[in-house]
């Protein structure tokens, strides 16, 4: 199975709100994809429901083998997501939210040290309190957990923002790295002189569909 | 690898305790901030009673539980602040952590905080309203059962109430009916134990051990599909 | 009150083109009419006013309206976490609806429970409140439930409410008996007269009276549940229209190119 | 026990009957009004149960 990413007409809603109305999509294991779409167009809640975090209502969907209309938790602990939040605790510092996000994804602790040292994180910052950081050092140490955690699937919504030259090109290099150890990258972006550099293809994402080079031509969406 | 999915419950249940205990311990919220005001309840009610001390001192076992209840809501609204700050609560889902021992890990924590309290509030009743126990035996194992029940009701009710806009005015009114039995017990239990006999008080005490066992069970398995949802 | 300018049936079974009623709905609607009719006559007409030891005299009377509603909302409230556990099972909406629905009718009942037991209690003891176990743990209920009914009124999204909800209302009924043990045993160092203490004399025309109230009250709850639930039903169908229009304007968003994009949709991820 | 004058003690059923028919009529009338005002705008071949 190449397969890591199988969307059919898949609807999700966001209370009474169709986020995403009826996407098809399909990624291939060890792909660098590129979501572009203006705001509003759905990218972040199909980053999300490949994680399993918003649940499929109507169509067919499919991550990493696990049937998301069934039972969308399985896939969790395989994807790593970097959303808009960073998901991390203010008041511990940067070394203690990366070993507790760590542990609680079952890493070694030696992979948290060695993710903090990828970041560039090893040094006084490490001790920091979080709520005293920058947005983008906030940035980095949520990518930091992303890395210790080794996700088979990466899922990282506007993973450029925030951050300063040398954090971009760490970004495109964990992208590259991550897809060299075999894993898959879907990610969004509105830097696309950027992004277009380092994805393989990149699919366009509007009014909650999905328009790409590959396969899924928007024809195929009923359209009422 | 094989596990147990007790040991594995137990263990993510101490990693969340022990990631608890250290965000107290930097951010200082409980004891700088519910601490005092468990302390402040206890002068109010002097003003709103009497400064007879008589009346403070019978009504003791009363007015203990009272403010370990009102600062309970506070210590529960604390733990789950930080759980839905900033996506964490995603973060949570997201990982290998199994639910229910999440649910033990929260629910240990605000016991914990709320044994904490529990020991100033009773140096604070010592204190300002005279009161003495005489079963101090039927008075610890009491606040031990109570803090259980307490906690686990809590940690299950704070989940509920979590993602929710209205969270603050909405958790009271769900959890302090529930609660409703401990404050009894605790009371009667503490009034035997402050009296000659200590009575009844182990029966009360046996009302308290049941809604422990009952909410931790309720907890266990109803934790789920609400962290899942708030 | 004008009449419907169609619907089905004739003369009384005429429905109203728009409402929640039905033919079966209808049918035991006007018997229960026939029995309120019945019930009052034999409560406040037939039965003798309580003459016996300890006497309540006319006051007795108010007995057959305060158990009854009780016994309705205790069954509401069972129905309400058996449907709660249906939904958690099945996952569909009719079941969260019935929760829902038979949940609010019991707070009705249980507020008539705690009003009638207050105006009892008044002429007995003096005072609009006295801490009898039973009413202060049906005080206790109705909270717990106005709860589960705020907690419905703070949720949008229609499945987390569903499951939310379903949770709290198994919760609820768990609690029922705990919250009424330890105001039993709280209440039972210092007994006075409690409105339990009536039960036993009643007897004769009495008696049927009383049975005849719970009877009339339990064929109420479910003509009061027919409509509720269907209220709550198309509530919800109502929802689910609303769904396909949203969907088909989503779509045209695609195609408008470049179109503008509602700010409502800014945030999205945010669930 | 209180023993009541009769006047008083009807008084107080009549309370009673009164708040109780007072409540539940109230409610109906609601319910009712709500389930028109709610079904004119549902087609009515979703009224499953007005057939």
């Amino acid at each position: 199975m190449d397969s890591v990413v199988r969307f059919r007409a898949a609807v999700c809603l966001l209370g009474r709100f169709p986020a995403l109305a009826g996407v098809d999509l399909d990624v291939a294991a060890g792909e660098i994809v590129l979501l572009q779409g203006p705001n509003g167009a759905g990218k972040t809640t199909l980053l999300r429901a490949c994680a399993g975090l918003v649940p499929i209502t109507e169509g067919d969907a499919d991550v990493l083998g696990v049937d998301l209309r069934a039972d969308r938790r399985p896939v969790r602990p395989l994807v790593g997501l970097l959303g808009h939040q960073a998901g991390l605790y203010d008041d511990l510092t940067v070394a203690e939210n990366v070993r507790f996000w760590s542990k609680a994804g079952r890493s070694q602790r030696s992979d948290a040290d060695a993710a903090l040292a990828r970041l560039g994180l090893d040094g006084r910052l490490a001790e920091v309190p979080v709520a005293k950081l920058s947005a983008g050092q906030r940035r980095r140490t949520a990518l930091a957990i992303l890395v210790a955690r080794r996700p088979r699937l990466w899922l990282l919504d506007e993973p450029h923002a925030a951050l300063d030259q040398g954090g971009r090109d760490l970004v495109d290099g964990l992208m590259a790295d991550a897809v060299a150890a075999g894993a898959t990258v879907v990610f969004a972006s509105h830097e696309l002189d950027r992004a277009e550099a380092v994805a393989h293809r990149s699919v366009t994402v509007a009014g909650g569909t999905v328009s790409g080079l590959l396969p899924a031509p928007l024809a195929e969406v009923p359209v009422a | 690898m094989p596990e147990l999915a007790a040991d594995s419950m137990l263990r993510d249940a101490a990693t969340v305790v022990g990631k608890d205990l250290r965000l107290e311990w930097r951010s200082r919220v409980t004891l700088s901030q519910i601490l005092p005001f468990a302390l402040l309840v206890l002068i109010l009610f002097a003003f709103a009673l009497d400064p007879d001390r008589r009346i403070l001192e019978e009504a003791t076992p009363g007015l203990f539980w009272l403010a370990v209840l009102f600062s309970m809501l506070l210590a529960i609204q604390r733990a789950y602040a930080v759980e839905t700050a900033d996506g964490v609560i995603d973060a949570l889902r997201l990982s290998d952590l199994d639910p229910a021992g999440i649910f033990l890990g929260k629910a240990a924590g605000i016991g914990l905080h709320l044994l904490v309290l529990e020991v100033a509030l009773f140096a604070g009743v010592t204190v300002l309203y005279g009161a003495t126990p005489r079963g101090y035996l039927l008075l610890v194992a009491t606040m031990l059962l109570a803090t259980a029940g307490l906690a686990a009701a809590g940690s299950l009710y704070g989940v509920l109430a979590a993602g929710l806009r209205v969270r603050d005015t909405l958790l009271p009114i769900l959890m302090l009916p529930v609660v409703a039995p401990v404050l009894i017990a605790g009371t009667e239990a503490f009034s035997a134990a402050y009296a000659e006999s200590s009575g009844d008080g182990w029966k009360w005490c046996g009302l308290l051990a049941a809604f422990s066992v009952l909410y931790l069970a309720i907890g266990i398995f109803a934790f789920e599909p609400l962290l899942e949802e708030s | 009150m004008t009449s419907p300018p169609t619907g089905t049936g004739a003369g009384f079974m005429r429905l109203h083109p728009d409402g929640t009623a039905s033919r079966g709905s209808r049918i035991l609607g006007a018997v229960v009419l026939v029995s309120v009719v019945v019930f009052l006559f034999l409560a406040l007409v037939a039965s003798k006013p309580d003459e016996s030891l300890d006497a309540q005299g006319q006051l007795v009377r108010i007995m057959y309206l305060h158990v009854p509603s009780a016994i309705a909302c205790y069954t509401a409230f069972f129905v309400t976490a058996a449907a709660s556990a249906m939904y958690l099972w099945k996952k569909t909406m009719g079941w969260d609806a019935l929760a829902a629905s038979s949940a609010e009718i019991g707070v009705i009942f249980v507020v008539i429970t705690l009003l009638t037991g207050s105006i009892w209690g008044h002429t007995t003891w003096g005072t609009w409140w006295e801490w009898d176990p039973r009413l202060t743990s049906t005080a206790l209920m109705f909270v717990m439930y106005l709860g589960y009914l705020a907690l419905r009124r703070a949720i949008i999204d229609p499945v987390s409410r569903a499951k939310q909800s379903a949770v709290l209302g198994i919760i609820a009924i768990v609690n029922v008996p705990i919250v009424h043990f330890s105001v039993d045993w709280w209440r039972s160092l210092h007994q006075t007269a409690t409105v339990a203490s009536l039960d036993p004399k009643i007897n004769g025309l009495r008696l049927l009276a009383l049975f005849v109230g719970m009877i009339v009250a339990l064929m109420l709850y479910v003509w009061l549940m027919m409509h509720r639930f269907r209220l709550a039903y198309a509530e919800a169908a109502l929802e689910a229209k609303g769904l396909d229009l949203a969907l088909a304007e989503r779509r045209a968003e695609a195609l408008a190119d470049g179109g503008a994009v509602p700010a409502s949709v800014e945030h999205e991820g945010v669930s | 026990m209180v023993v009541l004058a009769e006047a008083s003690a009807w008084s107080y059923v009549g309370l009673a009957y009164g708040v109780t028919i007072g409540l539940l009529g109230g409610y109906t009338a609601w319910m009712l009004r709500r389930g028109r005002k709610i079904g004119r705008q549902l087609p009515a071949e979703d009224r499953t149960w007005s057939s």
